[in-house]
This record gives structure tokens, sequence and C-alpha cells, in this order.
């Protein structure tokens, strides 16, 4: 039934037919949902305060599935406005549920109906301004500004953009400038290493691996993470080289270490 | 009728008031203002004025005078908000081509930004993109300000205190505006009910409901004198 | 007075001068003559406003019109070789002072010193500093303060007690700014395309660390009403 009051060839003009299509064809004309609403209104040519909300939701979503056909790719705030005019549909043709919360059918309608008004009104003052009479087209200024070379004082002058520009400039150097590794809070795991081969001699017995930590690195929690890191690292790398074992009582429980060598 | 207007000031001023007494009088504040409005391209505002002439002078009389005075001349006396310029006669534009400057083509989406700024000012950036029913794209509102046709307003005070947008000085000069409340249809357009940031019932997918008393409050400022 | 010359001139017209049947009245090439030598950028020729204006006028006669009933006001139609002009009356050249300012472009080094002052304030020469990662010269900041966009705010609780900048009402009104509140965040510029770059995705947030909670408190004092 929607597809009649656009798509049916039978009585439609031919005109009218051509510019369905334009609309179709056309859809990134359109500046979103709303915009492609009141372009459907104009089909029912009345007064936009008069505008049968049903008849365009029924008509909307007729576009959209058309467009479905075509396989045209419409933008996701169509899509949603789709739904939400499906919504609107079912609410205002079914009897209404006094049970249900939140607004009713009519008034949803309503505010649609004054989206719709307003933004026509816009539209209308928009061009209303465009035409008025404008400086430097239709009325004019001072052509000549007079100079009496009296006092020359220089003003230096900025406009508020170049103020936002240079302050956005600033603050965001910081996102742009190559990647560097901080170093003040980073442990690599060669320093890990060469502590641990040098302590692991004096700890035969099961110890925990935080007590490796360097001196310093136990309260900021950045030096902590990236310390604890290299410390279990180079750790691994000791048990590899079976010069360690690891072993862990249970899940996150504390990780012991305790030498393999027997030598040192 | 001016010499009137000279007696009365000069002779207060001899009476009454001190600092009045050595005041120019009125035809020649008249003459000043006459004098600065033509020298500059660009409006003057009444404190720039008052900086300019000597004490005691009371340049908003003077403007009155001569805006009088230029009733139905080549050129026109015209108020653009709290200053004043000089400007051509409309009628006359056909004159001008030599003067005629290339407008900048704005395109429709900066066209109706710019109309709802003007209408519905202040208003922040979500409220315009709930009139027009899709965002504002990416420099939309930098061209606007980059031609000085908008500029920052107060911030709303509702939750994020999002920053508004009312028009310029600038922009009242270029579409021959007195003040803001002399955009055409304004009047109806607010009976209507169409400049009302009316909250959806319920939750819509366009809607985005602003603080409505303060913002008529800050309407009702913005438009009056 | 004007009706007389109206008359004279489309009388004659009527009766002696096909080509003079349709011109203008006089008074209203008087307008025509009046709003052309306003707007044109340079003096205008006898020949340039025949060309202009409408078959059948004499811009000649209306300029003598003009120029008399300039007589003794603030601005007079003045001869400059075979061209016309409008011209300040000579005796009120000493209010087109501030015509003669010169206007240059701020410096890079001082707009951001500027625009740190205006988003940070109440903030101190260290911290500008910091935020630019270059040093601030002393001329830059005595620059500002000359221009009496920034003065001395109050002196920071810190060691040393250093001075802070804060932005003055001069600058407010410069930048056409209700405070200096209303300038918006980094994240507003960015969603008005003001920001060329984007941050990669996944970037620290921008906000400096350290003491904001001390410094939002100052600030919030310092944008009390």
């Amino acid at each position: 039934m929607a597809e009649q009051t656009l798509f049916s060839e039978a009585d439609t003009s031919v005109e009218e037919r051509l510019a369905a299509e334009a609309l179709i064809v056309d859809v990134d004309g359109f500046e979103g949902p709303l915009d492609l609403l009141l372009t459907l209104s104009r089909t029912q040519k009345v007064d936009l305060r008069k505008i049968s909300v049903l008849e365009l939701a029924k008509q909307y979503l007729a576009f959209v599935e058309k467009a479905k056909e075509l396989r045209i790719e419409l933008a996701a705030d169509y899509l949603v406005m789709a739904a939400w005019l499906a919504f609107l549909k079912s609410r205002l043709l079914l009897p209404p549920d006094p049970e249900e919360e939140g607004p009713s059918g009519e008034e949803l309608a309503a505010h649609l109906a004054f989206q719709l008004e307003r933004l026509q009104a816009m539209r209308d003052a928009a061009a209303r301004l465009m035409g008025r009479d404008r400086l430097g087209r239709d009325f004019f200024g001072r052509g000549e500004e007079e100079s009496v070379a009296r006092i020359k004082t220089v003003t230096y002058t900025a406009n508020l953009l170049d103020l936002m520009q240079a302050y956005a400039r600033i603050r965001t150097k910081e996102d742009f400038r190559p990647f560097v590794m901080d170093r003040d809070s980073v442990f690599t795991m060669e320093e890990a290493l060469d502590r641990m081969r040098h302590l692991l001699g004096f700890t035969g017995d099961w110890t925990d691996l935080i007590s490796y930590l360097p001196d310093g690195w136990h309260s900021d929690p950045v030096k902590r993470r990236s310390a604890t890191a290299a410390t279990f690292a180079a750790s691994l790398q000791l048990v590899k080289e079976g010069k360690a074992e690891l072993r862990q009582s249970e899940t996150f429980a504390p990780i012991q270490l305790r030498s393999l060598d027997e030598d040192t | 009728m001016e010499d009137q207007i000279m007696d009365a000031a000069s002779s207060s001023g001899r009476t009454e008031n001190d600092t009045l007494f050595d005041a120019p009088p009125m035809a020649e504040q008249e003459r000043m203002v006459e004098a600065v409005l033509f020298a500059s391209a660009e409006p003057v505002t009444l404190r720039d004025l008052e900086g300019r002439m000597p004490p005691g002078c009371n340049p908003r009389e003077a403007l009155e005078h001569l805006r009088k005075r230029y009733e139905g001349r080549g050129v026109r006396v015209v108020r653009l908000g709290d200053a004043w310029a000089i400007r051509t006669a409309p009628d006359l534009g056909f004159l001008m081509q030599k003067e005629t400057t290339e407008l900048r083509k704005l395109s429709r989406a900066a066209i109706e930004t710019l109309a709802i700024v003007a209408y519905h000012q202040p208003v922040t950036r979500a409220e315009i993109e709930e009139i027009r029913g899709v965002s504002v794209s990416r420099g939309t509102i930098d061209q606007l300000m980059e031609m000085d046709w908008i500029r920052l307003g107060r911030r709303r005070m509702t939750p994020g205190r999002p920053v508004t947008f009312v028009v310029t000085p600038d922009f009242l000069d270029h579409f021959g505006l007195e003040s803001a409340r002399d955009l055409p249809g304004l009047k109806e357009l607010r009976a209507a009910g169409l400049l009302e940031n009316r909250p959806p019932p319920g939750s819509l997918p366009l809607g985005q409901g602003g603080d409505e008393d303060d913002e008529a409050e800050e309407q009702a400022e913005l438009f009056e004198e």
C-alpha cells in the first residue's frame, strides 16, 4: 500500500515517477533522515501542520525498502529513523494499551510534525535572510577609508581562531611526536638479567620473585609494573638456561624462584 | 530644529552642569559624528565615539539627528547593534557594479546553520544538530566563525556546560539588520512556537532537550535591547 | 529647495530635450552621485559618473547641488584634479587619529602564550613554559601586558610564591568572549573541525597530570562571578 504512493506506475505521472527515482538515486543528496522526510512530506501537498505522519511513515519505510531492493547502502541514521518510524506506525495503528508506559503515538507523531515544521521554517528563514539586501552587493560601505596620519600606533592583533588553533597546536603536539620510550620508568630485561645473575648465587632457597625488584622500583606503579615484567622475563630466561627453577602454588599466588646452579 | 536642540544643550550646560559647559553645541557634535562615520569603513561603536569626541558630548543624540538628516538620501545612517555606520541606500546598488565584492558561496548546510544560530541564539551545537536532523559537518562552524558572522556566546548552564553560538555585529552589518530582533519573520516564528527547543516526548532518535527556562531567559536577553 | 530643482529638471526635459525626458529628477541624481562618491575607493571623474548613471543625467549639476548641501557639514565634496571625492572637514581632523593605527599579526610565541594564559589562568610563567615546551621570553609577556590582554593575578601559594597571569576584560572584549570559561575545550575544538590532526587511537588523555585538583580549585575561584 505504501508502495503505491511512491512507486506504483498506475496512478502516477511520468514526472512523479521520475521525481521518485531521483529521490532514490540521489539519496546522498539528502541531509539526513529529517531532510528526506521533509521532501517526502511535500507529496502530501498540505500544510505541514495538517500532515499525516502515518502516511509519511509509510512513505519513508517504502523508500527504505526500495533502497534495499536497489542495493543502495543507507547510512545508519536512515535505518535508525526507519526503525523508529516503524515503531511509531504500530503505535498509531494499534489501539492504545493502557498498561504501556511512555508517550502516546499521537504525542510522538506531533513532535515529529513539529520538527519538520521547524526545519522548514528555518529553511524559509535562511532563504529570506540570504535574499535580503546585502553589504557589498546591494548596499556599500565607505570605499575609501580616510587616513589622517597623525599618531602612528602599532596595534597587534589576533582573532579567536588563531588563539584556539594555537592552543590546540600546543596541546596536541605531544600526540604527534615520534614514539619514544620514556626511559625513566622502564627497567629492561637486560638490566633485570644482570641483577638476577648476580643475586641468584646468594639464594639457594625458594624466594619470591618480587624480592628481586631493584630498590626504588616498588612504590611507583608504572616503575613497579616495568620492573616486575622485566624480572619475570629474566627469570624465564634463567630457567631456559637451566640456571634456576620457578614455582607457583596456585593462580595469582606469588611466583618463587631458586637457583639450580650447584657450583655457586 | 537643530538650532533649538543646540540652544537647549548649551543653555542647560551653562546653567546646570559644569561638565556640559564645555561640550560643543549639538550641531557641532553632529558634524563630528558625521565625519567619524564617513571616514570609517567599519561600524563605529557608541563607546568608540564617546572616546574620540570631546568630553561631555552625547553621541547617541547626535546620531539620532544625523540619522534623520540622511533619511531618503543616497547614503543612510544605520544602526548595527551597539555600532553605527553609513551605508549606501540599497535602491542605488545598480550604480556600484564596480564596487561589488564577490560574495563567498556558502553551502546549504552553512546557510541553514547560520539561520539557526541567528534565530535560536544562543544555541549549542547539539541544538543545531537536532533542528537540522544531521550532525554539523567539520568546517561549517569554522567557516562561519572565520567570516566573523558567528561567535561564541556564554556557555549553557546545563550538564556538560556546552558552548553556545551567537551572531556578530558583522552579521548584522552584512544583512542590513539593526539588531537580532529585526530578523525577518522573527515574531511570527516565535508566535508559532517554532523557536522553542521543545523536548521530545519520551526519547526520540533526534532529540536532545535543553534546559528550556534557562534558554528562554538567555534568548530574551539577547533579543532585548 | 529640492523640489524646485526637481521641477526644473523634469520640466526642462519635457519641453526641450528628448534624452532628458527619462532622466531621473535632479534630487534623485544627487542621491546617485552621493552614493557613488561615498562607496568608491578612488575619486570619481565626471566621465565615470556619466558612464554609471542612467542616460540623460547631468552629474555636473548634481555634484554642484551635493557640494552645496555639504557646505559646513562634517564632510565636504571636494574636487581633486578632474575627479571628485567626499572628505572629512579639515577642522575635524583631530577626530581621525584612531584611523591611523597599524595592525600587525601577533607573533606565534605571543599567541601561544596568550592561549595558555586564557585556558589555564591563573598560570605561572614556569607553567606556561612547561606547557609550551620552550622558555617564554620576558618581551612576550611584557608585550601581552602592554596590550592589556593579560595582567598579574594572585601569587601562587607555593614555594617562591610565583606571580600568576590572568586575562583581562580587554582580552575578552577583543576576542568577543563573555568570559574565558566560554573558550571551547579540546574536544569541542576537535568536534568543530578546528584541530587538523586526530590523535592516534588509544593515546593518553590530553590533560596535564599533577596538581590538577589544586589548579581546578583556584580556577573555579577565579571564574566565579
